[in-house]
């Protein structure tokens, strides 16, 4: 099997992240799309990482790792807060930028 | 599973490292696993619960962490269970239980054309993704096993202690920063005095909807569990003496008529060993003769 | 000497600087101020005429360089005066009566609070006019010629208060205007031409002048005869001065009866030696001046407000000026005589009028006279003999000037001649019935005045010294200057050199002219008499017949004006204002609006939904994407 | 004295500015301090002006007290500085004019009430001061500006204070009412900004043109215009006919905007009918007339033949602008805008003047701008102290004005006399001169502009019949006469208008050298008499 396979589906799960990005209304669930795609990305690193033998893309995807979990928990945190204050986790709510 | 077990063992990462394709096993193990993990992100996507989603997320990382396994990055795969499925994951069922696990949203679009677009947009980006791979040139395939000879996490840890450390440095200051701010945005602070149990007892009596302390659920009956209903002196049961949430849910238990029907039985075998007839049927007609057969019984 | 020109222009013009900034202390002497200097100025003119007379004929020609006005490389507009023959006559004409008509309204403004305004006004009016004729060069010239239109414009709206007579200010400043199209035009013309505007260079340069400037030259001098139209109230442009007479009649008899309505003849007669060869200008001139002659005329026979009807004369007798002044060579010099010789009746008349005026509360309707000779014998004495004299009385000073003008014309020769004799034989006739017209109207007959609108009856009766010294003067002016003038043909030889002369070969001998001239005065007194002196004279005007009623309303001029000028003028602005709102400025507003229109469609796509934006960026990096590998594949 | 060590012309442009910020800083409650404070930086800028003035030798170089430093030197950008006879008369007439605006508009920006709590720091006054002291500085600054980019920074920058003039400032009675007066002041003041913005924005496209143009012709691209000028003169820069034409085309349309040339006009009655009268004179007197002066200085030198190309439409235009802005003067009902439409007029003979291509039509012109520039700001100023005293712009509110307040009318009489260019005065001189230059080159559109006159003696007489005689109005009687600080502002401006039409020889000697050069720029001379072509 072609190693390039991992990228093809590194691709698909990425699409399929952003269209539930696009797709989805409850915050939470957008989120996860975002970390789906996050993963998709990591996976990518990996396989090219053993392409080219190196280690840097692991090193790469480790810190995305990082990123994400510390992304994660503020990113919840705001979903939270904004649940207390609107009762609803819905993105299309939080619209103040309506004109 | 075995095959990525074997995709660890060194024979077959040497063995890879020379040609420019993976085992058969790795194959197999891909088109298996690749499957589980796209239909768990379209799951993620399409579940109407965010449980469900967030459930079928975990899967295809749980996958996601065994090619990495199964591409050498030992490291990298372990961390992905750990933090990822591990950590991250249960921090959104955490946030899930918090927004309600009963909230599903419906997937009916509200934005008009979003969908569409975001369909169109969606597959057009990932044909261009592909068709990106599909003519770079990827024909070096070097494999893991120089970068693995001195073991992963230690060929990691000297990567990440001398040519990123900086970047490393910077994730870790990242990360206390991200601890404190979600401390700071869920905290919240108690912005009126709280009330003492004088001020309640007399905002009772102001209002006297309830004056006295809710009954305490179990009472006069045969269970003393939380979702039962106490009953009245005339059988009925109070729904004040349940916990509001179990009210809310519908999940109360009424015992009263069930009470009835074993007192009329009882009642019934009572008059037959004592030979009342006259008695009985009235007995069964009110519950307040009811009520007093079992006084008398309760004095015998 | 050739300061002291400068001194005749300066003395009125520094009184009119002080009487107008002045201010209020000056009340009590102003008008003092403002008549010595007026008579400053007389004396120093008949200081240099003096010095003039002393010296021979051909070297009377005093010049004088100021200081250089407009340097521009070639346009060199220089402040210099030129004191000749013609120039002195005005001045003394101008200096003379206009020291009278200072003198006259002393008291004749008495009454009025803005007298020393007033006198202002004369004095700036003197200066402008002395400015006027002693002008070396076209464009000082120019700068008189505004001058006295803005003095006449002060004048004519003194009562301010009165909108009759701001409107009929506005009107005179507007058609004067007009007429000084004509003499930019010309200055633009002489100095695109000879490169020059100083009568130094152009009237030589004229003379010399070759066939193929005939064009330009002929042009110069309609433009020309249009600025004459404007100033002396010639047809076409003659419908201001009737109005104008809403001045007051000092005003009246000063500069629309004496000086400034003259100046069209000045500036022809000056520019002589452009029009001698310029023939299609001179037909139009004594074409314009032989019209001008009977409209004014008929004008005068219908008008009941006596001023008015002497402004008729007055217009008459200027188309005579005129008229003499465009038969060329052979006329100049009657022009001029008479031009001087009507200054002093037509002043001595208007001076009488307002006498009369004076005495009879501001009432000007004549209809409202009538047997005032008992009651104000000096106006009488003085108002008949001016009116002998403009009749061409044998003797007076008219006779002289008028007859001659005549003869001048039949001298023209041709049928050209017949027609221009004729016209102004009719002429002749025509004023003196309109004369005796007003003659037997204001002081003959029973008296026809009534309570005025405030219900006081008039007391007519003899004006103060002030005003009825420079009446008399003026009537000795209108009986002997013509004598004094003709005697052996002094006027002549007096301005020979400047306008040159040449007697034309009169077909009727001066004889029959004279004797024709009497025979039509005498039928137009006795056709007046008959109309006017035998049966009593109506209160209120009859309707009369349908060239009366022309008459009264200026022969239609004023309605046509007002029809095709006014109307059209007010229509033009009107849609013009609207265009420019809604067509130009709407064109630049549309563009605005569309794009204001536009940018409200795009603004739809900020719909503040996060997912909506989520999905423009998306499709953007995609573009980028595709960009990128585009760019590969190339 | 090209080589005098210090550096005047930036200090004269500088000094304003630092008056404004000196001005700006006043505390709010002391107003008095502002005006005065303002008065005196404003006067000293006057001084150095006419020191300038005196001092600039006509037969000397053609620019003078110049500074040339590099400011951006990879842009070719300079800061050049330099007057030649036009630019010292500009500045001059700019310096002059400043003074009488403030004295005039001393009390138009008084708060009506000294606020108190948060925003006592509201300072109208210390602004509108300080607004009008930028704007001198910008002018000034673009008369002097010797290169094109420097030139085109101030262009536009003087725009941002003239716009809060107009919008920040109206007049205090409005028959509208307050609001509707305040959305019409909003009004005019964006269409000002907008209509020379889009001006300045064409003309912004040009100037980086011409940049690249000198960058591919020279190596290396300048702005400065000696530079441009010396490359020409030596044969090594000459623009290609249709660049030439696009780019003095871009310039034109700028210039034509600012010094409205029909039908680019629309948006001058709206600013000077609205904002108050000394800022209508800062409009029509001071800032147009850079639009102008920039014809002479630029369009002229750098496009010669383009500017020829086009002189036949632009005079065309310029006579429209004559006829119709005098035809529209007439038919107006606000005075302002009356006086607005007769500059238009006025305009188009400067603009006429400029483009005849003739010495007496440029000097002519130049003269123009001094003139109407003094005649303007005469007739305006008394008509804002008119308008200030009624409370009403509308010529119909007027009547009999002369009788209660001769002086009043008198001045105004004046100022419209002298607008109406009666000789004597000093328009008089320079509308002749324009109309002599373009009449010996064009005979046909001379005579078409000779009759302006007539029109703007019709609107001029019309406007004073209504306002000033006939019978007192309601609402007239009780209107004072003239007060000493009126009459400060009137009686210079009148002898000005008196002397310059009497005795314009000094500035005509200083400007003639400089229309000779431009004239020779476009190597025009003027057509000899018809006699002397002859012989």
């Amino acid at each position: 099997m072609n190693p390039a396979n991992y990228l093809y589906l590194a691709a698909l799960l990425f699409t399929i992240g952003a269209a539930g990005v696009l797709i989805r209304r409850n915050a939470i669930v957008v989120f996860m799309c975002v970390e789906l795609m996050l993963n998709a990305c990591n996976l990518a690193f990996v396989t090219f990482s053993r392409m080219h033998g190196n280690l840097d893309g692991q090193v790469i995807a480790f810190f995305t790792m990082v990123v994400a979990a510390a992304e994660v928990v503020v990113g919840l945190a705001i979903i939270v807060s904004i649940f207390r204050s609107r009762h609803s986790a819905s993105v299309d709510d939080a619209n103040l930028m309506k004109l | 599973m075995m095959s990525a077990l074997s995709a660890l063992s060194p024979a077959t990462v040497s063995l890879a490292a020379e040609t420019t394709r993976t085992s058969t096993g790795e194959a197999v193990q891909f088109w298996v696993l690749g499957t589980v993990a796209v239909l768990g992100a379209l799951a993620t996507v399409l579940m109407k619960k965010s449980v469900h989603s967030a459930l079928s997320l975990a899967a295809t990382m749980i996958v996601l962490a065994v090619f990495y396994l199964a591409q050498g990055a030992y490291f990298l795969g372990i961390v992905q269970i750990v933090v990822y499925t591990g950590a991250i994951m249960m921090l959104f069922l955490f946030v899930v239980m918090l927004v309600g696990i009963t909230a599903a949203d419906s997937l009916k679009e509200t934005l008009k054309g979003q969908r569409w677009m975001a369909a169109g947009c969606g597959i057009g980006f990932g044909i261009l993704l592909i068709a990106g791979i599909g003519n770079a040139s990827l024909d070096t395939f070097a494999g893991s096993g120089q970068a693995n000879s001195g073991g992963n996490v230690q060929g990691l840890a000297r990567l990440v202690f001398t040519t990123y450390v900086w970047a490393f440095e910077i994730t870790g200051a990242l990360l206390i920063t991200a601890a404190v701010g979600a401390m700071v945005l869920t905290h919240r602070e108690r912005t009126e005095e709280r009330r003492t149990q004088r001020e309640l007892s007399q905002a009772r009596v102001r209002d006297g909807v309830q004056v006295t302390p809710l009954p305490a659920p179990g009472t006069y009956a045969r269970h003393n569990a939380v979702d039962i209903p106490a009953l009245l002196p005339d059988g009925s049961s109070s729904e004040l003496s349940v916990n509001s949430t179990l009210r809310a849910r519908g999940q109360v238990r009424d015992v009263a008529a069930d009470a009835m029907r074993r007192l009329a039985a009882l009642d019934q075998s009572a008059g037959e060993w004592l030979g009342r007839k006259g008695l009985r049927d009235k007995g069964l007609e009110s519950s307040e003769s009811s009520a007093a057969d079992r006084a008398e019984e309760g004095a015998k | 000497m050739e300061t002291l020109i400068g001194l005749l222009v300066a003395a009125p013009l520094l009184g009119a600087g002080v009487l107008l900034t002045g201010g209020r202390r000056l009340n009590r002497y102003g008008h003092l101020l403002g008549t010595l200097l007026a008579l400053v100025s007389f004396v120093l003119g008949l200081v240099l005429f003096a010095n003039m007379l002393g010296k021979s004929a051909d070297d009377r020609t005093l010049t004088s360089h100021l200081f250089t006005w407009v340097p521009v490389e070639s346009f060199q507009a220089q402040v210099g005066f030129q004191l000749d023959q013609l120039s002195m006559t005005f001045v003394l004409l101008i200096t003379g009566v206009g020291s009278l008509i200072h003198i006259y309204s002393i008291g004749y403004m008495e009454h009025d609070e803005n007298r020393r305004k007033f006198f202002g006004f004369l004095n700036l009016f003197l200066a402008a006019m002395l400015l006027l004729v002693l002008a070396d060069n076209y464009f000082l010239l120019y700068a008189g010629w505004e001058g006295v239109g803005l003095a006449s414009y002060l004048l004519i709206g003194f009562w301010q208060h009165k909108p009759s007579a701001a409107t009929a200010a506005k009107k005179a400043f507007l058609v004067n205007r007009v007429g000084d199209i004509g003499l930019s035009v010309a200055i633009m013309l002489m100095f695109t031409t000879f490169g020059s505007f100083a009568f130094a260079d152009v009237l030589p340069a004229a003379k010399g002048a070759d066939a193929t400037q005939h064009a330009t030259l002929t042009g110069i001098g309609f433009m020309l005869l249009l600025a004459a139209c404007g100033k002396s109230a010639q047809v076409p442009l003659q419908s201001w001065l009737g109005d104008a007479m809403e001045g007051p009649t000092p005003v009246s008899a000063l500069i629309h009866a004496a000086t400034m309505v003259t100046a069209g003849v000045y500036l022809i007669t000056r520019s002589g030696a452009i029009f001698n060869v310029a023939p299609d200008a001179q037909t139009a001139v004594v074409t314009v001046g032989t019209v001008t002659l009977l409209f004014g005329a008929i004008v005068g026979c219908a008008k009941d407000d006596i001023k008015k009807a002497l402004a008729g004369s007055t217009m008459s007798q200027i188309g005579y000026m005129i008229m003499a002044a465009g038969l060329g060579p052979i006329g100049y010099v009657f022009a001029i005589m008479h031009l001087v010789t009507h200054g002093f009746f037509k002043a001595g008349l208007f001076l009488g009028a307002g006498s009369v005026m004076h005495g009879m509360n501001d009432e000007v309707d004549m209809r409202r006279y009538g047997g005032l000779r008992k009651y104000m014998p000096i106006t009488f004495v003085t108002f008949g003999l001016g009116y002998l004299a403009i009749i061409g009385f044998p003797g007076l000073s008219g006779y002289f000037s008028k007859d001659k003008i005549i003869e001048a014309a039949f001298a023209k020769g041709g049928t050209e001649g017949w027609i221009l004799g004729g016209c102004a034989m009719l002429g002749a006739a025509i004023t003196a019935f309109y004369m005796t017209r007003v003659m037997l109207m204001t002081f003959f007959g029973e008296k026809r005045w009534e309570r005025d609108a405030e219900g006081h009856e008039p007391h007519p009766h003899e004006s103060p010294a002030s005003m009825t010294i420079p009446m008399i003067v003026l009537a000795f002016g209108s009986v002997f200057a013509g004598a004094l003038f003709s005697l052996n043909s002094r006027f002549v030889h007096w301005l020979e050199p400047v306008t040159g002369h040449s007697e034309g070969d009169s077909p009727l001998s001066t004889g029959a002219v004279t004797a024709g001239t009497l025979v039509v005065l005498l039928l137009g007194v006795a056709l007046a008499w008959l109309m006017y002196g035998r049966r009593p004279v109506p209160a209120v005007a009859p309707r009369g017949s349908l060239l009366t009623r022309a008459a009264r309303r200026d022969l239609l001029q004023d309605d046509f004006n007002h029809v095709v000028l006014v109307r059209g003028g007010e229509h033009l602005t009107r849609s013009l204002v609207y265009l420019d709102h809604s067509l130009v400025d709407g064109v630049v507003n549309g563009t605005a609006a569309s794009v204001g229109g536009l940018s409200g469609r795009l603004r739809k796509l900020q719909n503040g939904y996060v997912r909506s934006y989520a999905v423009s960026m998306l499709g953007g990096t995609a573009v980028v994407v595709a960009a990128t590998l585009l760019m590969r594949a190339v | 004295m090209a080589d005098s060590s210090f550096p005047i012309l930036t200090v004269t442009a500088v000094l304003p500015a630092v008056g404004a910020v000196a001005t700006a800083a006043v505390p709010a409650a002391r107003k008095a301090a502002a005006k005065y404070t303002a008065l005196l930086f404003s006067l000293g800028t006057l001084v150095l002006a006419l020191v300038t003035l005196v001092r600039f030798d006509p037969n000397g170089a053609r620019y003078q007290f110049t500074e040339n430093h590099v400011w951006v030197k990879n842009f070719g950008l300079h800061y050049d500085l330099g007057v030649d006879g036009i630019g010292a008369v500009m500045v001059a007439l700019t310096a002059l004019l400043i003074p009488f605006v403030m004295l005039a508009g001393w009390h138009d920006a008084d708060p009506l009430e000294d606020r108190t709590g948060p925003n006592r720091r509201w300072r109208p006054t210390q602004g509108f001061f300080a607004l009008i002291l930028m704007v001198e500085a910008m002018v000034v600054l673009s008369f002097e500006a010797t290169d094109v980019f420097l030139f085109y920074i101030f262009f536009e920058a003087m725009l941002i204070p003239m716009y809060f003039l107009i919008g920040g400032f109206g007049d205090r009675a409005h028959a509208a009412g307050e609001d509707e007066a305040a959305r019409q002041r909003s009004y005019a003041a964006v269409k000002f900004l907008l209509y020379n913005l889009a001006g300045g924005l064409i003309m912004l496209a040009a100037v980086i043109g011409l940049y690249a143009a000198t960058a591919k012709q020279l190596g290396t691209g300048t702005f400065a215009l000696q530079d441009i000028l010396n490359a020409r003169a030596s044969g090594k820069f000459d623009l290609a006919t249709s660049t030439e034409r696009w780019l003095f085309l871009g310039f034109f349309f700028a210039f034509a905007v600012k010094a409205p040339l029909w039908p680019l006009h629309t948006w001058l009655p709206n600013a000077m009918g609205e904002s108050t009268a000394p800022v209508a004179v800062l409009i029509t007197a001071v800032v147009d007339k850079v639009g102008t002066f920039a014809m002479l200085r630029f369009c002229l030198q750098l496009f010669p033949d383009a500017s020829k190309w086009a002189t036949p439409v632009i005079l065309v235009l310029a006579v429209i602008s004559i006829i119709y802005g005098a035809l529209l003067a007439v038919g107006q009902r606000d005075i302002k805008r009356l006086i607005a439409y007769a500059s238009v007029s006025h305009f188009g003979f400067i603009i006429l003047g400029i483009f005849a291509m003739t010495s007496q039509g440029q000097s002519g012109a130049t003269l123009y701008m001094v003139n109407h520039g003094i005649s303007t700001a005469a007739l305006m100023l008394v008509a804002g102290f008119l308008i200030s005293r009624r409370g009403s712009r509308l010529i119909a509110d007027f009547g009999g004005v002369q009788k209660v307040a001769p002086l009043l009318a008198g001045t105004f009489l004046v100022g419209g006399l002298a607008t109406l260019s009666l000789p004597g005065l000093a328009p008089f001189v320079s509308e002749f001169l324009v109309l002599v230059g373009t009449f010996s080159r064009y005979p046909a559109l001379g005579i078409v502009a000779t009759l302006g006159i007539v029109l703007a003696a019709l609107y001029v007489l019309v406007l004073y019949q209504r306002t000033m005689t006939g019978p007192v109005k309601a609402g007239v009687e009780g209107m004072s006469d003239l007060k000493a600080r009126e009459l400060v502002v009137v009686a210079p401006l009148i002898a000005l208008l008196l002397f310059l039409g009497v005795y314009p020889k000094p500035v005509a000697d200083i400007v003639n050298p400089s229309v000779q050069h431009t004239l020779s720029d476009v190597n025009k001379t003027d057509p000899k008499p018809a006699l002397e072509a002859k012989k």
